[in-house]
């Protein structure tokens, strides 16, 4: 028996955005699944009210695919997902983000989450399975939101922050852990003449020092997928890998395009593979 | 929930968020006599008993207090437990404690009885200093001597003597004590969903301002009241045991998000120091050789004691081990040094023996789960997910 | 203001690098020699009975302070923090568990040898306790443990010497017998004691000196040298009684010149703060923090810190005739071992004394044995003597949590208020 | 006196960590000016903007001291004065818009925008140009505004009209934002040195022409009294600087003096029975105790975290979208207070988009923030030996009036009843305390 093909969504509420993903699997429970992905959209939600935006992005993916909710099995939610009110499960960040970044690349053995306000490395093993973690504890100065309000008081959009850094002659290390502080510590240096470049390369490369505690203390492996929005920083990326030759250690750092959307990828799979579980567990009862 | 026990939880939860310690107040009105207050983990409450007082323990202001004063006397650095016990004590919350007994846990509290000292020079303060040298005639006779000091110290505030009976007797009381709580902790761990979280923990809890032959009886009560819940389901849930949380306690908050993110807490160090010994005092003997012996012999291996071998870890396998865990869940308070030097000892355990781990930190006034729950979720999803192929 | 580096360095000083030169040479090739060592902490440290067995001490407070001083605890505690250790915890301990993880090279750039024995004198600091259950992982060999009771009233009672001493005799006695195999010698510990007291009164001469004015020493960024020897190794040693003699003479060399402290840049000319502190000093950014002072015109005339090995200066002398029940006295009496009230005490008389015009405090995040209780002491201290306080935190040998201009900021706003004060009381 | 129109001044400047704040005082020890500006992007040019807006509003003091001089104007400057300030203020305000028109070209010439350069730059045209129409709105008779600087003021306007402008699938909102982002710096960073010189004709002439009813030789004695202030010789003699940044200030270091001290002669000049002084900055806080002539005798400061102070307040404000001065009378309106323990900075957005998606109300969290960060302030005060009478709160926060309340009642609860002096000019406190500083070492030196 080839299996049933299966459509399911995976919504990710982040802080600082939403995001859908929409795919079809076929196969069996228990076995192996054919993916395809269907679509996938993220939306930010820049202080509007987080509902409408959840509502806006699953609408717009939905449409973007011509489906309507009734054609899918499964709406999986993960982030904080008491919002999405229309989900049937939920599965905690890690969980998804361990899934879809497996998903992206198959051969990944770690994943590091850095999102709005957080970062957060795991480790993977057979099946997805999350085998360790570890998080940054309260203190922000290495995320994405820090970086973001660095990048305005330095007069640069988000895009430009990459290309920026990666063009630093002699960076500039930040030295508090507080964002706040950090951020005055940035002033400072403004002041003293340092270039854009050199601050935003010091950051990254604070940021990358910071991760890299985090990588080994869950003993990451060969091969780390940055998943979460700060992977399309090509110079948080670069740090990454600069830190990590550094150290002769044996990791290699990838990103994939569809990194940010490594949450709700993998939520939709989750879900498919829960749905199938569950039918059955159903046809077992019945 | 059933009114019988919907009365009981509710006691349970008064007697935990009363800082005012009215319960105290009361007991000593009625009983026209005297209580002396702890801090956390163990201090022989038997002879505070038999002197015929009320031992307290104070767990620090717990998620309700706003600290003002307590503040203005530790650095950020330092754990919340000390500046709470402070705010109380400052904001005359403690005043019906005609003592306070400091054990030996850590530098915070032990330095905490010398602040005590210059801050209320008229109260009784005592360290107490327990013995890490467990040769009975080293260690042993200076705990046997330090003990008999605490006697006639309390014999002194209580102002009346008492016999070694009446110290058997209290120990008799304790031995119950301690009993019961086990009895509690083996149903929870056989059906969790039966004994919620939040419940266990304050009937445990509840044993800090009771009298112990109250809190017996409270327990007793408990065990059988849950029981007839019919609505109590098992859940698809992971098992854990937390440890880490002996001195300052998490907010109740916390141990429901751990439950809600999927984990049944199926053992814990929470309050400590009522299940310090293991298994009965001899109520026979000489009660303060009793008393030190059990201290030598029959102690649980907490962060505060010295342990050169892998006596902790094997501990905390084999809790792990009895209660079916499935994982272990470090919860230490931040800055608590005893609980975080031992954590990675405790994990090489864990590692060796392939039993899963995560950790957090959180302290008494933590108002903020998401995280947390972020981090348990993911562990008790680890733990089901993949077990269920 | 300081003038220039004085162009010959002081003999002491010289002596001293020698002596510690000479001690982790022989350290590294301990083993080789047929040496075996023992690893242990500085309050209440048993030097001599060590030495007696003819082992080698190693102190790792002391190569985790060098670390700090050397810049090289930054990469030790990562280390140790890759290791699973928290944040939160003593940085001594992590550092010093990171040196050992990156090949437990000293300070000197030797290999330290591996510990034959730990002795836990367990004086002080829960801290110590947990440290050595750690290095006991590390290392398949035998601990020793004495356990020194608190002094919550400062003095001392005849139980806690009766239990250390029979600690010293069932506990570690055996011990260091087993692990040098040697017999305990007492006359050999008696002489190396009667040398311990001779040096002990050197350095309390000295350590008084701050009394004149102006003071010939700083008594807590110089202190930490001149306490060196006393407080590890070197007590009971003939290069330890040489050091004292000499150190004693240079100081009072300099006490009848009318001379002020040696700072690293030239000898301070100008003494307008005399100050008392209270916690350890920073190490990874020793210098930087010590010109805060100097740069001002401040001198410390007394420091609790330098009483952490031993409150000699009141009064406590190892002595040759009570051997172990005086290694009894002298651990219980370590200033970390003391209550606070004592420690209140101390300090009040330090500053009426050495006639300071500041009390300061110092406040290390690792360290929960000198700071818990510190913002107290702080108070009492104002109270009872009418001089304001200043309170700056840094860390032991954490560089992350040195921030330098946040202490200046406030060392200066200290200074400068009372500058003010003393402005105000003559007139204006 | 020999010249009549010179007069010997004093300065303060305090440059904070989020505000640089100066102080003009005239050799009586008069406050005649005051200055501030956002400390943000250089600590050098803070300094010179924060003293040219010092030197203007002095100059407006000096016209007023004319013009009480002269028969024929005395008593029109009441009402003359602030509408000439309203108007001077929006011709500073077009001005920068020009500048900024430029800026936002330049940004936009960027190899990024090459694909649509001529639309995005035709977009940005359009937005300044409404935001120089909106102009006379902010700047009207009895105008509220959000902010008292440019960068907020244009950038509340500014992110409304890209909003509606922006275009997702074309030029995007995160472009119009980023151009805005990188202009705003050059044009924050320039200061306009000949700014009264410049702008007070064209105000003047807006005025006047406008007929409010002044006689013709009113209107004549007018000008020439704004005249006389516009080119009085301001003969600076000392001055001092204080505050966060001071050792970035471009001054010999015995000008340089400890923010603790000038925040306590400061408060003390400004109400002489002060004990004790809590200051609430950007990013620390501050409890200082001052004797009966101004003089520190302890103090204490927040340690290392930022957590409670006022960046937190802005990022809240941020979060919400709305200016910092809305954001005490909203907290004001709440009826059952939130318990809040943490005051991270950082992640004060996130607890509140939390609570309220638990449905708690904004205005509720907001009173519970206020108080979660008094709470700290409580402990830093008893830190340094409690709250005497009467007692001083400076700094910017003391212009939030929330934060303002949940202290009076913390005061209260611990302390019992004490005198509050809250002055509206409460930021400018440490500069006047380094003003006061300046004059006082350089009569000394003159003695
Ligand atoms: N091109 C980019 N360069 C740098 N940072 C980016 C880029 N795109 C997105 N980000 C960052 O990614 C973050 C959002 O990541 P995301 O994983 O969606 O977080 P969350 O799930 O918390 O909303 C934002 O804070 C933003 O700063
Ligand atoms: N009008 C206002 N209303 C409410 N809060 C204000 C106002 N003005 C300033 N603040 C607050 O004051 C803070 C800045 O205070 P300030 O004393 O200038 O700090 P600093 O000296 O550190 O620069 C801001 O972060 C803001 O929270
Ligand atoms: S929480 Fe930990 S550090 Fe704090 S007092 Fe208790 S044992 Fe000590
Ligand atoms: S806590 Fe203090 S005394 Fe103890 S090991 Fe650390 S630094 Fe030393
Ligand atoms: S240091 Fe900064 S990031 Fe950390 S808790 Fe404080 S304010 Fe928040």
């Amino acid at each position: 028996m080839k299996g049933t093909e299966l459509l399911s969504v995976g919504v990710d509420v982040g802080t600082s955005s939403v995001k859908t993903a929409v795919v079809k699997t076929v196969g069996e429970a228990g076995g192996r699944m054919e993916v395809e992905v269907l679509g996938l959209r993220a939306d930010r939600i820049r202080r509007r009210e987080m509902k409408a935006v959840i509502h806006e992005c699953y609408g717009a993916a939905m449409d973007e695919c011509g489906l309507k909710s009734s054609d899918v099995a499964y709406i999986a939610s993960t982030g904080e997902g008491e919002l999405v009110e229309f989900r049937r499960g939920h599965f905690y960040g890690m969980t998804t983000h361990s899934r879809g970044a497996r998903h992206l690349v198959p051969d990944c053995t770690a994943a590091l989450d850095v999102g709005a306000l957080h970062a957060r490395a795991m480790r993977i093993g057979e099946g997805s399975k999350v085998m360790t973690y570890r998080m940054t504890s309260q203190c922000a100065s290495g995320s994405g939101q820090f970086l973001e309000n660095v990048a305005r008081y330095l007069g640069v959009a988000l895009e430009e922050v990459g290309p920026l850094s990666t063009k630093a002659s002699s960076p500039e290390m930040v030295s508090s852990i507080c964002a706040v502080l950090a951020e005055t510590d940035v002033i400072n240096m403004v002041s003293r003449g340092i270039s854009t470049s050199d601050i935003l390369k010091g950051i990254h490369l604070s940021m990358a020092g910071r991760f890299l505690k985090l990588l080994r203390a869950i003993k990451a492996g060969s091969d780390v997928l940055i998943t979460g929005g700060l992977a399309a920083d090509d110079g948080l990326v670069a740090a990454l890998q600069e830190k990590a030759a550094e150290e002769a250690s044996v990791m290699r750092i990838h990103t994939h395009p569809d990194s940010i959307h490594a949450g709700s990828l993998g939520a939709a799979l989750w879900g498919a593979y829960r749905h199938r579980i569950l039918e059955k567990r159903e046809m077992a009862a019945t | 929930m059933k009114p019988a026990l919907k009365a009981l939880v509710d006691r349970v939860t008064f007697l935990y968020e009363d800082l005012d310690l009215t319960v105290v107040k009361e007991w000593k009105e009625t009983h026209r006599a005297k209580a002396v207050g702890y801090m956390p983990i163990y201090v022989p409450r038997e002879i505070i008993h038999a002197a015929g007082m009320l031992p307290v323990g104070v767990m620090g202001g717990g998620e309700g207090l706003e600290i003002i004063k307590g503040d203005a006397y530790f650095q950020s650095y330092i754990c919340h437990i000390p500046r709470s016990t402070v705010e109380l004590a400052l904001s005359g919350r403690l005043d019906c404690l005609d003592g306070m007994l400091f054990p030996s846990i850590c530098d915070v509290i032990r330095n905490l009885s010398g602040m005590w000292n210059m801050m209320f020079p008229d109260r009784y303060v005592r360290y107490i200093d327990v013995p890490q040298n467990y040769d009975p005639e080293v260690g042993g006779s200076f705990w046997r001597r330090e003990l008999a000091e605490l006697r006639a110290d309390m014999a002194r505030i209580a102002g009346r003597e008492f016999s070694d009976d009446d110290l058997r007797n209290s120990i008799r009381v304790y031995n119950e004590n301690r009993t019961a709580l086990n009895d509690l902790y083996l149903a929870r761990s056989r059906e969790p969903w039966v004994y919620p979280i939040a419940e266990m923990y304050l009937v445990v809890r509840a044993g800090c301002v009771l009298p112990p032959e109250e809190h017996t009886a409270l327990i007793r009560e408990y065990l059988q009241l849950a029981q007839r819940e019919d609505d109590r389901k098992d859940k698809d849930h992971s098992r854990v045991v937390i440890v880490g949380s002996f001195c300052e306690q998490p907010p109740v908050g916390l141990l429901k998000t751990l439950e809600r993110a999927g984990c049944w807490i199926v053992g814990d160090d929470l309050v400590l120091g009522l299940r310090w010994l293991i298994g009965d005092v001899d109520p026979d003997g000489d009660p303060l050789v009793a008393l030190s012996s059990a201290f030598l012999a029959n102690s649980t291996e907490a962060a505060s004691r010295y342990e050169p071998g892998d006596a902790k870890g094997s501990q905390l396998i084999a809790s792990v081990r009895d209660n079916d865990a499935e994982g272990v869940i470090f919860c230490a308070p931040s800055f608590c040094d005893p609980a975080l030097l031992d954590q990675p000892m405790l994990v090489t355990a864990l590692d060796r023996a392939g039993i899963p781990h995560t950790q957090f930190k959180f302290s008494e006034d933590t108002g903020q789960f998401a995280v947390i729950r972020e981090q348990a979720g993911t562990f008790s999803d680890s733990i089901r997910l993949w077990s269920e192929v | 203001m300081t003038r220039p580096v004085d162009a010959d360095k002081d003999r002491s000083m010289e002596l001293q690098k020698e002596m510690i030169a000479g001690m982790f040479d022989d350290l590294s090739t301990a083993h080789e020699d047929g040496k075996k060592v023992v690893y242990t902490f500085v309050p209440g440290n048993l030097t001599e009975l060590i030495r007696c067995f003819d082992l080698l001490p190693v102190l790792p407070e002391i190569n985790a302070l060098q670390s700090g001083m050397r810049k090289l605890s930054g990469g030790y505690i990562t280390e140790a923090e890759k290791q699973g250790h928290s944040e939160d915890v003593c940085t001594y301990v992590k550092c010093d568990l990171g040196m050992l993880k990156k090949g437990n090279v000293g300070p000197t750039g030797k290999r330290l040898p591996e510990p034959d024995l730990l002795l836990l004198s367990y004086t002080g600091c829960f801290t110590f306790m947990k440290w050595f259950e750690l290095l006991k992982q590390e290392y398949d060999c035998p601990v020793a443990m004495l356990h020194v009771p608190y002094s919550p009233d400062g003095k001392i009672h005849d139980h806690q010497r009766d239990y250390i001493v029979k600690q010293i005799r069932t506990e570690l006695i055996p011990k260091l017998e087993e692990v040098s195999g040697k017999k305990y010698d007492e006359d050999r510990l008696k002489k190396m004691l009667a040398k311990s007291a001779t040096a002990e009164d050197d350095l309390v001469h000295v350590l008084e000196s701050a009394k004149n004015r102006p003071s010939p020493i700083d008594a807590y960024f110089g202190g930490v040298y001149y306490i060196g020897p006393m407080f590890t190794a070197f007590r009971g040693s003939d290069e330890g009684l040489e050091y004292y003699r000499l150190l004693r003479e240079e100081v009072d060399a300099r006490v009848a010149a009318g001379l002020g402290p040696v700072t690293p840049d030239g000898t301070m000319t100008k003494e307008r703060y005399r100050l008392v502190v209270e916690g350890p000093p920073n190490w990874t950014s020793f210098r930087e923090f010590w010109k805060m002072f100097y740069e001002e015109d401040a001198v410390v005339v007394a420091s609790s810190y330098t009483k952490v090995g031993g409150l000699y200066d009141r009064g406590f002398r190892h002595d040759p005739d009570r051997p172990l029940e005086s290694m009894a006295d002298y651990c219980l009496g370590c200033y970390t071992n003391l209550g606070l009230p004592s420690r209140v005490e101390l300090l009040e008389e330090y500053i009426r004394d050495y006639r300071a015009d500041g009390f300061m405090i110092n406040s290390v995040k690792s360290c929960n044995s000198f700071s818990a209780g510190q913002l107290l002491i702080l108070r009492q201290i104002e109270e009872r003597t009418g001089i304001p306080g200043g309170f700056i935190e840094s860390d032991l040998v954490d560089p992350r949590y040195f921030s330098a201009a946040n202490i200046k900021n406030r060392i200066e706003s200290y200074l400068q208020m009372l500058e003010q004060k003393r402005g105000a009381g003559v007139g204006a | 006196m020999t010249d009549l129109n010179k007069r010997d001044i004093f300065i303060g400047i305090d440059l904070g960590s989020t505000t640089t704040k100066a102080v003009i005082l005239d050799d009586g020890g008069e406050i005649i000016g005051r200055g501030i500006t956002n400390s943000r992007s250089n600590y050098d040019v803070a300094c010179r903007i924060a003293r040219e807006e010092a030197f203007i509003r002095a100059r407006f003091t000096l016209a007023r001291n004319v013009m009480e001089a002269d028969p024929l104007l005395s008593g029109l400057e009441g009402s003359f004065l602030p509408r000439l300030e309203d108007s001077f203020k929006q011709h500073q305000y077009l001005g920068q818009l020009e500048h900024l028109r430029q800026a936002l070209w330049t940004a936009a010439g960027n190899a990024r925008h090459f694909a649509y350069q001529a639309d995005f730059r035709k977009l940005l045209n359009e937005i300044v140009d409404n935001m120089a129409a909106t102009a006379p709105a902010l700047f009207g008779p009895g105008a509220a505004r959000k902010s008292d600087f440019f960068r907020d003021l244009a950038g509340a306007e500014y992110m409304q009209l890209a909003e509606k402008t922006a275009d997702p699938k074309g030029i995007n909102f995160e472009t119009i934002v980023g151009a805005y982002d990188s202009a705003i710096l050059t044009v924050e960073n320039t200061s306009d040195e000949e700014s009264f010189k410049s702008h007070i004709g064209a105000a003047l002439d807006l005025l006047l022409d406008g007929g409010n009813g002044e006689t013709p030789e009113q209107s004549d004695r007018l000008r020439a009294a704004i005249e006389t202030a516009r080119n009085y010789n301001l003969n600076e003699l000392a001055t001092v600087g204080t505050g966060y940044g001071r050792q970035r200030l471009p001054f010999p270091k015995e000008w340089i003096r400890s923010e603790i001290l000038c925040h306590g002669l400061g408060a003390h000049a400004m109400f002489p029975d002060t004990a004790t002084v809590l200051d609430i900055g950007g990013q620390d806080t501050k409890a200082i105790q001052v004797d009966d002539r101004g003089i520190v005798t302890s103090f204490q400061m927040n340690d290392r975290c930022a957590a409670g102070c006022g960046r937190y307040l802005g990022y809240i404000a941020d979060e919400m979208n709305l200016g910092l001065h809305e954001l005490g009378p909203l907290a004001q309106q709440s009826t059952h207070r939130v318990k809040i323990n943490s005051t991270c900075t950082v992640f004060a957005g996130a607890e509140l988009r939390d609570r309220l998606g638990m449905g708690q109300r904004r205005e509720d969290i907001l009173a519970g923030l206020h108080r979660a960060i008094m709470l700290r302030a409580m402990s830093l005060l008893a830190r340094s030996g409690g709250v005497k009478d009467e007692f001083t709160f400076t700094g910017g926060v003391a212009n939030n009036p929330a934060a303002v309340d949940a202290l009076v009642d913390l005061v209260q609860q611990n302390y019992g009843s004490r005198r509050l002096n809250i002055s509206p000019d409460s930021i400018y406190t440490g500069a006047l305390g380094g003003a006061l500083f300046a004059m006082r070492d350089y009569q000394g030196g003159q003695a």
